[in-house]
């Protein structure tokens, strides 16, 4: 009996749906019972991205109408390259960080109940396959506040605190309002664009009215006639929609909020994964149910995923809590996905499928790459975390010594996610770099001057989450523990770090074979844009990568991987062979001698300079106290700094519409004064109205 | 239920809830009579599915001498009706015993609660199940006043003044019902001819292209006011967070999630006649306007609610809201999506007031910020509380999302420019619930906090039932919605 | 793949290797003519070198792997740089495995683990150095590309190879576009090479340094690696800028022989880059930190005009 | 008695019935609007008996003694009982505005007027002129109830309500059946049973039947 690639997706979210109740019940307090229930997650989730694999593989496409749902518009599932990728790229993580969470969560049982934990993991990732999975609106809309929902309750894990409560409520109240968003996009696509609207009241003698429904799954929107107007109202709205849950600036408020809050795993697979259906989101409503556009929707995605890109790094740059520094790095590497699919769909609209596979191939490649090395940051993150209570790196320090395993591979993942090659980061901002630089192919004048500018804003980008990360990993890692406390700290469980091993081998993996990653992956622009770029990305076989040709540009990152190690070996070896003699002794520091681990570069100190320089992005408020010294008032006894950088976004966007919904609920209050003839009054001139009104 | 027949079957229906009312009017406050009441609505409950199984085989049908009318639009409501009062009442067994424990209720309370609780129930399905336009005016007043004194039940003064106003204000807006209903008959009669069948809806209706269009139309004013006024619709609806907040929970319970179905159902029911008549959309414009009014007012008044049962008592409102205007904008889609919502709504409302009953009865107060760490308090009261609230906010996979849905996609095809104001509602909404709801449920154990035996069963034959509708739809339920989308057409 | 290439790439990793102290000192030897010291001879840097080397190696006690292990992959990253840029030839086999991307990608894992060096001991001059190590990058790796960017547009490639050949083709004629680059380019070297206005190489002043505040821990070979690795970064720029604007003499006939000549051709450019170098260096005073946003600033805007230029002036 | 005899009878007791009504909405004793009820009942139930002669319906003789008996008798008599036991009787509320609530009340008058006319055309039976007396009754019980802030006067404002209803039902199609009709008049009494509760427990929890005091539930501060 043999499975179609469908069928597999099928039983792994089916499996992902039974392990949710089946934790709830069982309890799953027992060290075992969590083992089982993350092995099946991660079975689950490792078959579900071999059923992905497969559908990209063969470019197939396989789908399926479930017997659940409504009467008129049961569930239809459909399994094609595009939705294959993300299956991948959703159950390879989900893989890597069940594993991780096998020794994460059963630290965190000893402590407090985690059946929670377990039943909503499970049914986030059947969500996010589900999301991925689903061909209708309705079922994607339904999988779509699942997932929402799933993760709400995984932000909500640790409720007894106050910031994740505020911050789950806040995710879900974007969350939501981006699924309405969602909603009335397909609602557009389904109902206003194909059938013509019927007048008011008319509509009741239409007999066959629920045969509109039809109109809502996605096969019915792809043959979809669409006017041009409501076609850019429908792809407004999704981009909102899907914004909102991607963390695009300005909708990315409850990004850097909630992703740090909940549980490490969680946060890995909420920055690493969950943004991606977003992605996932975008592009099946405008490659694949809008399928033309005008280029301004491409310039549009394009510069929201710049400005996304540079704020989320300049943000990345500031944070003190190492999570929040991810979380908001999350938002920068979302921009940059955009930037990719902007530039592919600006292609596309422009008639240069090749061009447009280009851009979307670097787009979906960093999708892969960022679920990865964010994942095992995220992964890391939750080690360190898990091993010095701390998520403030000012607390931190000198972590390298305790945690053997977790400094090493979190470095891969820094190291990657700051785009240096040979990792895979590189790979993704490269392709994107030579999306950017085949503007001239454009006939609009214009864009193609204004294109490559964003090139500069990428660039800009990348350095500045060098400079993140350097603070990320010096500050947690390197140095004197600035804390006491951090010196009890120890390495994560075995299963812990095979999972972060495993993520960190994967980011070298793709990096160092892209030609073969974007060979497997090219049927997916073949679905989108109609071309492919394998042809010519891996026409010099599996070690170079020349994505249009290759005197266009070319890169091995085998080969810098392979000589950048075999200079450092032979010159190490060389020089080991003379004397080598090493001595171990006092820091020197320029002589000085009354050295504390105080005085270290702090986050917020090596943020410095960055923050001067890009003061006009932030809020920043600093206040320095001087205690003085009742001898000499000169001479300060002690100072004390305190910073807030604060987002102006929520200033200017979000305070006012809070205000705004408050006074109108004073409003509406008004009509409620206790008095009970002003009632007999409201239902007296409301008669009285309506008698008017009828004449 | 083989071989009894259909006035039978009615008479089993209307009568174990009269019969049980008075029964437990002379039991009163003994130990048993929380379970008498049970096995009474059981009863009901039982007999209320034969009478769906009848009709499921035979289709609508007259029964009692044209007295009775029975088709798949009042026989769902009929089931719905029966079950909820079964499930209040199990839950009503825990509850009222712990509050005769608290004092809060005397002996003479505890006759009147049970007494009072039937009787309700009979009204109500005396209301659905009358093809009399005129006894469904009688029987929705006597719905009122079985249950205004249950309001009242505790005797403080706030619950004296929510009762009073619940009084008044739904007598003075049932008035108006009554005028709108002599005026329907003044019409009829120049049609059918004098005497008492020109007060019978399957007559109207089979007459209703014939009606005179002026007068039907003066009627459905008093009739959108009167019925409008016991639906919660604003901006007549100033009575009901008062009544629902301040009586016994369980009738909390049936007051949001049955007789506001019920006083729909009326306008519903008026509305076809209506629309027969003038042979245009003023009926159901003018219900649209009521829906979104109350949709966006109810919801704003959500966020700044502080008494927990007050606050579902407005998104009672806003609930009612949307599903006058789905009926009133009509077309199959949005009926169907109405017919649901009202289903799903009254399942879900319920379950979340039995949550909160206990709830408060925990914390002895209704205040929500005094309600914390429901979560580890009580697991089942703070997930049940928190699920029910993911549905009543819409949320899939529990049916009010599907029904939404519906009601939504019919909007956008049909009136788009209103879907602004229904989404502005509904997200609203959501938030406010959320942002009260999130901190009962999450948090430490707050000291003052008592442990408590619940009745689970209420709260989860509910909650799965809408997670049920959600994501699958017996094909019976399908059929009867169908059946009734035909009928309202 | 020819064998003569092959002897070509590793000749001239070795004429990287070998040629940059020399350029170093050179530099210096000028510096101190321009000051009216007397020098200490182009080699000198050789000697330094050479002594470090022997000196044994002083670790502090809390230094861990990074630490150690940041000299050699300095090292070993900026050979391969120096294996990828045309140099001597246009025709290098390394030059497919990296493009000018690439290259800018490898200076920056450098500057990655030189920071990170920097931050092991937990000194507060080791924070600072990093801190402001990364923050001159952060503005003048856009800057860089940018000005790249330009040349690469004009070239229809971001192979080095390829640019210099359609450089070298082209001829010498003037553009404005790569004109305006040139400025940018030679802005972003000084900052990127540590010289002056930017940072100064010679100063241990503890509140001026950057580039040296991160090494100062280093010693013995460690120390050397590094060095010798900043130098080698030097010259790379110089010659980068070199090839990429003044391609000619670079062997575009793919021989020996060729080579061998634009080996020569490279000598006079070096020398000619020096004084420009040393010009630049005496003219200018060192910037404070927070100047340094005008600087890079100012690159970038040159950079950008010359991307405008290209697509309105060409 | 011929047709038009009974149609000036009828004009003369809706004229009667609307004056009654006037009188309740400027009385401020609540004896005197006790016993202006029970007037007001009395001229209904005349009213219902003719019509029920004219037209020949033996049931709006069963309605007209039911009135009379609930609305003269029955519903006075539990009035001057509570009023009796709640000692009340001297209560004296201040109107507020007499004339302009007078002015109120003609311009609902008229307004119902303008609304029942094209019903009006449509009728043939005698009675049909009446429904905008009936109407304009419903109407101005409705301003009594949002005048008056006495609990009982409030009460007393709904029945006037009620009567105006009656009077409607009559008047425009001879009456309700007779179900119907027996349904109300058992509704009106249960209503009775209820506002005497609320009466004690109004009195009890608040110490006066001032309407105005009940206004704690509400949004807000």
């Amino acid at each position: 009996m043999s499975f179609s690639p469908l069928d597999l997706a099928a039983i792994s979210v089916a499996v992902m749906l039974l392990l949710a109740p089946a934790a709830a019940v069982s309890g799953s307090r027992t060290p075992l019972m969590v083992t089982i229930c993350f092995m099946l997650a991660a079975i689950g989730s490792l078959l579900g991205a071999y059923a992905g694999a497969m559908a990209v593989a063969s470019g197939s496409v396989g789908s399926a109408v479930l017997a659940v749902g409504l009467p008129d518009l049961p569930f239809h599932m459909r399994l094609d390259p595009l939705s294959g990728f993300f299956m991948t790229v959703v159950g390879l993580l989900s893989f890597i960080v069940s594993i991780y969470s096998i020794g994460y969560v059963k630290a965190i049982a000893k402590h407090r109940p985690v059946t929670r934990l377990i039943a909503f993991y499970a049914l986030f990732i059947a969500g996010m396959f589900m999301v991925i999975l689903a061909d209708d609106a309705l079922f994607f809309l339904v999988s779509w506040e699942i997932m929402a929902a799933a993760s709400y309750f995984l932000v909500l894990f640790e409720d007894e605190r106050i910031e994740n409560r505020r911050a789950a409520f806040l995710y879900m109240v974007v969350a939501h309002v981006g699924a309405i968003a969602i909603l009335l996009s397909f609602g557009v696509l389904a109902g206003i664009a194909t059938v013509p609207a019927a007048g008011l009241g008319l509509a009741g003698a239409d007999p066959a009215g629920f045969t509109a429904f039809r109109g809502y799954t996605f096969d019915a929107m792809r043959h979809a006639n669409v006017t041009p107007g409501w076609a850019t109202a429908a792809f407004l709205l999704a981009f909102f929609g899907f914004g909102a849950k991607a963390g695009i600036i300005p909708l990315h408020v409850w990004l850097p909020e909630a992703h740090p809050v909940a549980p490490s795993n969680v946060s890995a697979l909420m920055s690493g994964v969950m943004l991606k259906t977003a992605i996932y989101g975008i592009l099946r409503v405008t490659f694949d149910l809008v399928r033309v556009f005008p280029w301004w929707w491409g310039a549009l995605v394009l510069v929201m995923g710049l400005v996304s890109a540079v704020i989320g790094a300049l943000f990345a740059m500031m944070q003190g809590d190492l999570k929040r520094l991810l979380a908001w790095s999350s938002v920068e590497n979302v921009g940059i996905i955009l930037i990719g699919t902007g530039l592919a769909m600006i292609y596309a609209s422009f008639n240069s499928p090749v061009l447009a596979s280009l851009a979307l191939i670097a787009a979906l490649y960093h999708c892969l790459n960022h679920a990865m090395f964010k994942g095992l940051l995220f992964m890391g993150a939750g080690s360190v975390l898990h091993a010095t209570g701390e998520r403030d790196m000012d607390r931190m320090g000198g972590l390298i010594h305790k945690m053997r395993w977790t400094a090493p591979l979190f470095l891969v993942g820094c190291v990657s996610i700051s785009g240096l090659p040979p990792f895979n980061g590189f790979v993704s901002e490269w392709l994107t770099f030579q999306a950017f630089l085949l503007s001239p192919a454009i006939p609009n004048q214009i864009i193609r001057l204004l294109i490559p500018m964003g090139a500069a804003l990428l660039a800009l980008t990348a350095a500045l989450a060098g400079a993140a990360f350097v603070k990320a990993f010096g500050v947690t890692f390197l140095g004197h523990a600035r804390t006491p406390g951090i010196g009890a700290a120890h390495d994560s469980s075995r299963t812990m770090k095979l999972a972060m091993a495993l993520a960190a081998a994967l980011c070298l993996a793709l990096g160092v074979l892209p030609s073969v990653v974007i060979d497997w992956m090219d049927s997916v622009p073949q679905q989108l844009t109609g071309s492919s770029i394998s042809g010519s990305a891996g026409a010099f076989g599996w070690m170079w990568l020349t994505p249009v040709a290759s005197e266009r540009a070319s890169y091995s990152g085998a080969a810098t991987f392979l000589v950048i190690l075999l200079v450092t070996a032979v010159v190490w070896l060389l020089l080991r062979v003379r004397a080598g003699s090493i001595r171990r002794a006092a820091i020197w520091d320029c002589g000085f001698e009354k050295l504390t681990p105080r005085m270290q570069y702090t986050s917020a100190s090596f943020a410095m300079p960055i923050r001067r320089i890009f003061s006009f992005a932030f809020g920043v408020r600093e206040r320095v106290k001087l205690v003085p010294q009742a001898a000499h008032r000169a001479f300060p006894s002690r100072i004390q700094y305190a910073i807030r950088i604060s987002d102006r976004f929520w200033m200017w966007l979000y305070r006012p519409i809070v205000d705004a919904s408050f006074w109108a609920a004073r409003l509406a209050g008004m009509l409620q004064q206790g008095r009970i003839r002003s009632y007999l009054i409201y239902s007296f001139v409301t008669i009285i109205v309506l008698l008017l009104f009828l004449k | 239920m083989i071989g009894m027949n259909t006035s039978m079957m009615l008479l089993i229906l209307l009568g174990v809830p009269a019969f049980a009312a008075v029964v437990l009017g002379f039991v009163g406050d003994r130990k048993f009579a929380p379970e008498i009441n049970i096995a009474g609505s059981a009863a009901t409950f039982v007999a209320g599915i034969g009478l769906a199984l009848e009709v499921l085989e035979r289709g609508s049908m007259l029964a009692g001498g044209k007295f009775f009318f029975v088709d798949a639009f009042n026989v769902y409501l009929s089931v719905l009706t029966a079950f909820v009062s079964m499930t209040t009442a199990i839950f009503s067994r825990r509850y009222m015993r712990r509050e005769r424990e608290h004092g809060r209720v005397g002996h003479v309370g505890m006759r009147f609660y049970h007494a009072m609780f039937q009787l309700f129930i009979f009204a109500m399905l005396l209301c659905l199940l009358t093809n009399n336009v005129g006894v469904l005016w009688i029987a929705m007043e006597l719905a009122t006043l079985s249950t205004v004194l249950l309001v009242s039940l505790y005797r403080t003064p706030t619950a004296i003044e929510a009762a009073w106003k619940y009084f008044i204000l739904c007598g003075v807006g049932i008035a108006q019902a009554l005028f709108g209903t002599v005026l329907l008959s003044f019409a009829a009669e120049k049609v059918i001819g004098e005497g008492g069948e020109a007060l019978l809806w399957t007559n109207l209706s089979a007459v209703s292209g014939s009606l005179e269009p002026t007068v039907l139309s003066l009627a459905f004013v008093f009739l959108m006011v009167g019925y409008g006024t016991k639906v919660g619709l604003v901006p007549l609806h100033n009575w009901l967070p008062d009544a629902h907040s301040e009586g016994p929970t369980p009738i909390s319970a049936v007051l949001s999630g049955l007789l506001l179905n019920i006083a729909l159902y009326a306008l519903v029911r008026c509305k076809v006649l209506v629309d027969g008549s003038t042979q245009s959309h003023h009926a159901g414009n003018i219900m649209m306007g009521f829906g979104i009014l109350s949709i966006v007012v109810a919801a704003f008044s959500l966020l700044r609610q502080k008494d927990i049962k007050r606050m579902f008592s407005y998104s009672s409102i806003e609930h009612m809201g949307i599903a006058t205007f789905a009926f009133g904008l009509g077309g199959p889609v949005a009926t169907f999506g109405g017919l649901l919502h009202m289903l799903v709504h009254s399942l879900a409302k319920s379950a979340i007031f039995f949550t909160v009953g206990h709830a408060s009865q925990m914390h002895k107060t209704q205040e929500m910020s005094r309600i914390r760490g429901l979560f580890k308090g009580n697991p089942l009261v703070g997930w049940g509380l928190m699920f029910g609230v993911m549905a009543i906010v819409g949320m899939p996979p529990f049916g009010i999302f599907t029904s939404e849905f519906l009601i939504l996609t019919a909007t956008m095809k049909d009136a788009p420019y209103l879907t602004p104001f229904l989404l502005l509602g509904l997200g609203v909404a959501f938030a406010a619930l959320l942002r009260r709801v999130q901190p009962m449920v999450s948090g430490e154990i707050p000291p003052y906090q008592k442990p408590l035996k619940v009745a689970n069963v209420p709260v989860l034959l509910h909650l799965a039932l809408v997670l049920m509708l959600g994501v699958y739809m017996p094909d019976f339920l399908n059929n009867w919605f169908h059946a009734a989308v035909e009928l309202l057409k | 793949m020819n064998a003569h290439r092959i002897i070509i790439e590793f000749a001239q990793i070795a004429v990287v290797l070998a040629l940059s102290p020399v350029f170093i000192g050179w530099v210096r030897m000028l510096k101190c003519w321009t000051q009216g010291r007397t020098t200490a001879g182009l080699f000198q840097p050789y000697r330094d070198i050479s002594k470090l080397f022997a000196k044994e190696v002083v670790l502090a006690e809390n230094a861990s792997w990074i630490f150690r292990f940041t000299p050699y992959l300095v090292f070993a990253v900026t050979v391969l740089a120096g294996g990828i840029i045309p140099i001597l030839s246009a025709h290098l086999p390394l030059s497919a495995t990296a493009d000018v991307i690439v290259l800018v990608a490898l200076f920056a894992i450098a500057r990655f683990f030189t920071a990170l060096a920097g931050m092991d001991i937990g000194t507060a001059f080791g924070g600072m150095g990093s801190s402001r190590e990364m923050t001159i990058a952060s503005l003048a790796e856009p800057a860089m590309l940018m000005a790249i960017f330009t040349i690469s547009l004009a070239a229809q490639s971001t192979s080095l190879s390829r640019i210099v050949q359609v450089i070298y083709t082209a001829g010498p004629v003037l553009k404005p576009s790569i004109a305006f680059a040139f400025i940018a380019f030679i802005l972003i070297s000084l900052a990127e090479t540590g010289r002056i206005p930017v940072d100064n190489p010679a100063t241990h002043l503890e509140l001026t340094m950057i580039h040296e505040a991160m090494i100062l821990e280093y010693s013995g070979r460690h120390l050397a690696l590094i060095e010798w690795a900043g130098m080698m970064k030097t010259l790379l720029f110089m010659a980068l800028g070199a090839t990429l604007f003044f391609p000619w003499g670079i062997d575009a006939t793919d021989t020996v022989s060729g080579a061998s000549l634009a080996f020569v051709f490279l000598i006079i450019k070096l020398a000619g880059a020096g004084v420009v170098l040393v010009l630049i260096e005496t003219g200018l005073a060192k910037m404070r930190l927070f100047r340094l946003t005008e600087f890079l600033g100012s690159a970038f805007l040159m950079a950008t005009l010359g991307m405008l230029s290209f697509f309105i002036l060409e | 008695m011929n047709l038009a005899l009974a149609a000036q009878i009828n004009s003369f007791l809706a004229a009667l019935v609307l004056v009654t009504a006037f009188g309740m909405l400027v009385q401020k004793r609540v004896y005197g609007l006790i016993h202006l009820f029970a007037w007001q009942g009395f001229f209904l139930s005349l009213n219902t008996a003719i019509v029920g002669y004219v037209a020949g319906k033996h049931h709006l003789y069963i309605s007209s003694v039911l009135t009379l008996s609930i609305k003269v008798f029955v519903l006075p008599y539990i009035l001057h009982v509570l009023v009796n036991r709640l000692k009340i009787r001297r209560d004296v509320e201040t109107v507020v505005n007499i004339p302009r609530t007078m002015l109120i009340g003609i311009a609902l008058v008229i307004f119902s007027y303008h609304l029942t006319s094209p019903v009006r055309e449509l009728s043939t039976l005698v009675t049909r002129s009446t429904l905008a007396v009936a109407l304009a009754t419903v109407m101005i019980g409705l301003l009594m109830m949002i005048t008056r802030t006495h609990a009982v006067t409030q009460i007393i404002g709904f029945l006037a309500l009620e009567n105006g209803l009656f009077f409607a039902a009559t008047s425009a199609t001879y009456g309700m059946p007779l179900v119907v009709e027996l349904g109300v008049a058992l509704d009106v009494l249960i209503a009775a049973f209820i506002f005497g509760i609320f009466f004690f427990q109004i009195h009890a929890a608040f110490d006066s039947l001032n309407v105005d005091q009940m206004a704690r539930l509400k949004e807000g501060e």
